[in-house]
């Protein structure tokens, strides 16, 4: 999915290439690139299923604001990861309702 | 807390260029944009810009917010980054979030260029991921070097949607189809060419029934409208694509501006609810401005002239600039900004707009407001068009350039003064038969529109050649064959490549010359790489 | 244009019950608001419906609402008002509040309240997510909290699906006397005739009673409220401090709803339109991490303030003006109407058709206010 | 100043419609047919249906949907959408973090 050359742009530039955990994988991405680009370029479109019907949802906005795009980052669940920068190790997990437990029945 | 004498909000166009004007005073400035770059939407278009050379007409808008950018730094303003404004309170203090910390400024002055948001349209499937806005590919593909999909539908014509569709080809997406629900293209002419040549098919009076998928996008069934926006039975068509990408309209972002207990109205023609301003941009709450997108949906270019004369207007209230001297500055951007606002597509009631004829008279292309293209035989009437009598002397021009559009860089771009924009900017440019011309290129590649072509039809007996403005990686090779495509994207038949001219003054648009027959010399508007 | 059996000032959760109220009785008021419904407090408080350090003047309306009425509301109106009644809880950090429960505990205790003071243990058991600095609480059990916003939208729906009417974006300017009783009001646009009129429009309704030489006493606060994002449920009690620097809680939704004041507020803006200080979430928010360090994590999404209609007591006038027949106030809530709306509700329903209502209104009466000396 | 309305009854049952599944706000996932018939229960402004059914007070605050509920309600009432006032706008307008909010203002 990644643009290798672009005929404006040319290239893009990146930060170095980090190893990060999605759902427990181990996946590579660039280091300060949104969590969300990261992961469309693994081929994960699924960051989260809704509360009430349990819909998957993804990114929609890709700027901040919609906030269809949250995951579990890090433990913290609502992460935007369309607007976050991408770390080396970080923990990205899917988002059942609020929180990263499929079975989470708290809510 | 920190006083500023002049807060921004928004460091795009709008902001930006207050910025500069007011730091060009003496002021000093601090800028807020929540973005990670600064510039707004500018560092995610791509394409050359409309205008003239005031408005920076021919520009690609990221060139342009590189060059504010640094103007701005070498004026001294401050330009924080990553730091969204999360309220703007009494006596003009605001909240900024920055690094995980809130912080307080105060200002004599603020002005709030917060830009616009997408609209959306709920259709069954629409919160299925796969389904994103249109500026959600434009980030992706343009600021982080990424595919959105594979195959995506466009939902919406207007300028934004015809734009993204282009940048989605050239990103290396297919792009399946461009829809929309009204039966003309609501963007440029020139816009929807661009695209309709490649071969993406326009679907006009066309709505989306729903996203296919389980869990993700996997397809989009489309159906007929009526005159009515009833659908039709019976019409739908199924498209096999990944990405649903919707265009279909930008609303002021005005939250702040309500926070701040501007005096809001809502406002069909500037798309939505804007604070009220006079002609400075100065909002109900005294020494609040509002400028760009947020005070109505407008082009950047125009948004940049906004923030010049609200960032005069504040260097003369405190005092930075004599009355004459801000006299003179907003009489010239005012003029400025009237030229932007000419035209069929301007700042003025589109349902009153007249749909079948230009301003100076010349019937519109039907075919182009349906289908995205004019049909060959409704090429002869403009008058960028060179006469048939005069086309054997050699090399002529041909521009396909249809509705009143504000822009001339055609004209500054031929030296000897072939092409010409007479009147007011949004005239189509006529061609002068009697200057010859060189071949040079620089007309191809300087319309934003990319409606200019060289003909030359004595190339060898039965063979013309065509010179196309070509923006796609990897330029083919002089000598490689590939197929001529039409206005319409249809095949014509096999061209070769004759030469491929690209230089730094030409801005990464190519001028790709093919040898076709010459039959084909007033159809072959495209080159399709085997 | 007809004359309305009863004319009720205000579309907040005390106008909207009244009217409720009244349909119950077969009286179809006229409320009349001047902006939307719920615009006022009802949109901007805790949603505490609780007895516990009530004046004792109003406990008995409150302990009434609870017993009687709380419990069937949702039913009964057909919405639900997400009411839970899981007990109130006011957290001490110090000695100096643990002395200022026992104030408040004894004399819930006079009045047969079951509420108690708690240690350490007890608090940890009912709420395990307080900080380690809270030593003590008072616990009622039978306090708890709704929706506010709902529960007037609730009463305004039912009242007017029973015949109620309602009219919104119309400011009601002056009580109308006709041959020395109430005639009527005249509002920015006309005026409507009535011989009952009720004020509970909150703070508005002083003015509005000035214009018929009557005054109440009472001042407007702004007071301040956040709500979270969605988190995952931690307590179902309705939270408050002895040091009164927070309260609120978790709604039904998951999100987390609090309110407080920074102690600036007699000084704030003059503006009308009540506007949220730079200063104000953030106090809030230190209070409730220092009794909740848990909850740090929660997304703000939304602050909000309100006026408050304090009286010069604390306690609401609920009352008819003798000199006046046909005005009834019932205002000046001093910022706990919400928990005692159909207590309220109800008790004025029924003293404006037969001037006796089943709980006695007497300790609310407009004309309790001496002087000093 | 609020526009003047009469809450007066709707007439007639209140009738679903074929697309009344659709989910508009996406954040709390309230469809169509819910803000419908909201309307029809007397919530004729953005703020009482808000309150009501929770349609734009998710995480987002409306930024997606506000405008889909506008012209819900407008067509609901037969009204042009500007006519139905948009809800209020608040600070912070980007959801916070309470542990950040709570550090700003203290001393450094």
């Amino acid at each position: 999915m990644r643009i290798d050359h672009h005929p404006i742009l040319k290239t893009f530039e990146k930060g170095k290439l980090v190893k990060f955990l999605y759902d427990g994988k181990v996946m590579e991405g660039y280091e300060g690139e949104p969590i969300a680009v990261a992961l469309r370029a693994n081929g994960v479109m699924i960051h989260r299923y809704t509360s009430k019907h349990n819909d998957p949802r993804g990114v929609f906005c890709a700027i901040g604001r919609c906030t269809d795009c949250v995951m579990v980052v890090d433990g913290e669940p609502n992460i935007r990861t369309c607007i976050t920068p991408l770390q080396e190790d970080m923990k990205i997990e899917t988002q059942y309702g609020i929180s990263n437990n499929k079975e989470d029945e708290s809510i | 807390m920190k006083r500023y004498e002049l807060i921004i909000i928004g460091a795009g166009p709008a902001g930006l260029s207050a910025a500069i004007e007011a730091a060009s005073n003496g002021m000093q400035v601090i800028v807020f944009d929540e973005n990670e770059r600064p510039g707004g939407q500018l560092f995610k278009q791509i394409h050359k810009f409309f205008g003239s050379k005031e408005h920076k007409a021919k520009e690609r808008g990221f060139r342009i917010g590189e060059k504010l950018l640094k103007e701005a730094e070498d004026l001294g303003v401050e330009v924080q980054l990553k730091a969204a404004v999360m309220g703007i309170f009494d006596d003009k203090e605001i909240s900024v979030m920055l690094d995980g910390r809130v912080e307080h400024y105060r200002a004599n002055n603020i002005v709030i260029a917060t830009g616009a948001s997408e609209k959306m349209l709920p259709f069954p499937g629409w919160t299925l991921p796969g389904v994103i806005g249109a500026g959600a590919a434009q980030t992706m593909m343009n600021l982080h070097g990424l595919k959105p999909g594979a195959r995506v539908l466009m939902v919406g014509s207007g300028n934004v949607g015809l734009v993204v569709g282009y940048q989605l080809l050239q990103a290396g997406c297919k792009l399946e189809a461009v829809i929309d629900a009204a039966p003309r293209v609501g963007g440029y002419g020139v816009h929807a060419a661009k695209l309709a040549r490649t071969g993406v098919p326009f679907y006009m009076s066309h709505t989306i029934k729903e996203a296919d998928g389980d869990s993700c996008v996997k397809g989009a069934a489309i159906l007929a409208v009526d005159s009515s926006w009833q659908p039709i039975p019976g019409s739908e068509k199924y498209l096999e694509v990944d990405t649903i990408c919707m265009a279909v309209g930008l609303s002021p972002m005005s939250q702040l501006a309500r926070t701040a207990h501007c005096e809001m109205e809502n406002n069909p023609l500037k798309g939505g609810l804007v604070s009220i301003c006079n002609k400075y941009g100065e909002t109900s709450t005294p020494g609040v401005y509002a400028v760009g997108d947020v005070a109505g949906i407008e082009e950047a270019s125009s948004a940049m002239i906004q923030g010049k004369i609200a960032g005069a207007a504040i260097s003369f209230d405190k005092g930075y600039i004599s009355e004459a001297e801000f006299t003179t500055r907003y009489e010239e951007y005012q003029n400025s900004l009237m030229q932007l606002r000419e035209g069929m597509f301007g700042h003025k009631d589109k349902d009153s707009a007249d749909t079948e004829h230009t301003e100076e008279g010349y019937t519109l292309s039907q075919s182009l407001l349906s289908k995205g293209y004019m049909e060959a035989e409704e090429i002869g009437e403009y008058p960028g068009i060179y006469p048939a009598e005069y086309r054997s002397k050699g090399v002529f021009p041909v521009i396909e350039c249809s509705q009143n559009i504000p822009c001339n860089p055609c004209q500054d771009a031929c030296k000897r003064g072939c092409i010409k924009v007479s009147g007011k900017i949004t005239n189509l440019p006529s061609v002068d038969t009697s200057v010859e011309c060189t071949a040079c290129g620089m007309c191809v590649v300087s319309c934003p529109g990319q409606a200019i072509f060289l003909v030359d039809e004595t190339l060898a007996p039965g063979y013309a050649s065509v010179a196309i403005p070509y923006e796609f990686y990897p330029l083919p090779e002089p000598g490689s064959k590939g197929l001529a495509l039409d206005r319409s994207g249809t095949s014509l038949g096999e061209a070769e490549v004759l030469k491929v001219q690209s230089s730094k003054a030409m801005d990464e648009t190519a001028v790709l010359t093919m040898k076709v027959p010459v039959e084909w010399s007033m159809q072959a508007r495209f080159f399709q790489v085997y | 244009m007809q004359k309305k059996e009863v004319i009720i000032v205000g579309g907040g959760v005390i106008g909207c019950a009244i009217a409720y109220y009244l349909a119950r009785l077969n009286v179809k008021a006229l409320v009349i608001e001047s902006e939307e419904i719920g615009h006022g407090g009802s949109s901007r408080n805790g949603g505490g419906v609780r007895q516990s350090a009530r004046d004792p003047r109003e406990l008995p309306l409150a302990m009434h609402a609870i017993r009687y009425i709380w419990p069937d509301l949702s039913d009964e109106l057909g919405v639900d008002v997400e009411y839970c009644q899981e007990g109130n809880l006011r957290l001490a950090k110090t000695e100096e509040h643990i002395k200022i429960l026992e104030r408040v505990i004894a004399q819930g205790i006079s009045l047969g309240l079951d509420l108690r003071l708690i240690d350490q243990q007890e608090v940890r058991e009912i709420c395990p997510y307080v900080s380690d600095e809270v030593i003590a609480a008072s616990y009622c059990p039978t306090d708890g909290h709704g929706n506010p916003m709902v529960t007037t939208l609730a009463y305004y729906k039912r009242a007017r699906e029973m015949g109620a009417e309602f009219i919104t974006g119309e400011m009601v300017q002056s009580i109308l006397i006709r041959k020395g009783k109430v005639g009527g009001i005249k509002t920015n646009l006309g005026t409507y005739e009535s011989d009952q009129v009720i004020l509970a429009a909150g703070y508005e309704s002083r003015a509005i009673a000035n214009t018929v030489g009557i005054d109440i006493p009472m001042q407007r606060t702004l007071v301040e409220a956040l709500v979270t994002d969605q988190q995952p449920y931690m307590f179902p009690q309705m939270i408050g401090t002895a040091a009164s620097d927070f309260y609120g809680h978790q709604t039904k939704h998951g999100s987390f709803v609090f309110g407080g004041m920074t102690g600036m507020e007699p000084y704030g803006s003059e503006v009308d339109n009540p506007i949220t200080r730079s200063i104000t979430a953030p106090s809030i928010c230190r209070a409730i991490l220092g009794y909740f360090p848990a909850i740090g994590q929660a997304n703000i999404v939304r602050t909000w303030s309100g006026w408050l209609d304090v009286c010069a007591d604390h306690v609401p006038i609920l009352s008819k003006v003798d000199e006046l027949p046909g005005l009834t106030l019932a205002c000046a809530f001093s910022g706990h109407g919400y928990g005692i709306a159909p207590a309220v509700g109800q008790s004025i329903a029924e003293l404006v058709i037969n001037g006796n209502p089943t709980l006695s209104l007497d300790a609310f009466r407009y004309d309790r206010f001496q002087p000093k000396s | 100043m609020t526009m003047k309305m009469e809450r007066k009854l709707i007439q007639g049952d209140f009738i679903p419609r074929a697309d009344d599944e659709l989910i508009v706000c996406r954040c709390e996932e309230i469809t169509q047919g819910e803000i419908r018939k909201a309307v029809y229960d007397g919530m004729f402004t953005m703020n009482e249906v808000k309150r009501y059914l929770r349609a734009g007070m998710g995480l987002c605050q409306g930024q997606t949907c506000s405008r889909l509920v506008q012209n819900i309600i407008a067509r609901e009432l037969g009204l042009a959408p500007g006519e139905v006032e948009i809800s209020t706008s608040r600070s912070p307008a980007r959801p916070i973090q309470m542990k950040q909010m709570a550090k700003d203002g203290v001393k450094k």
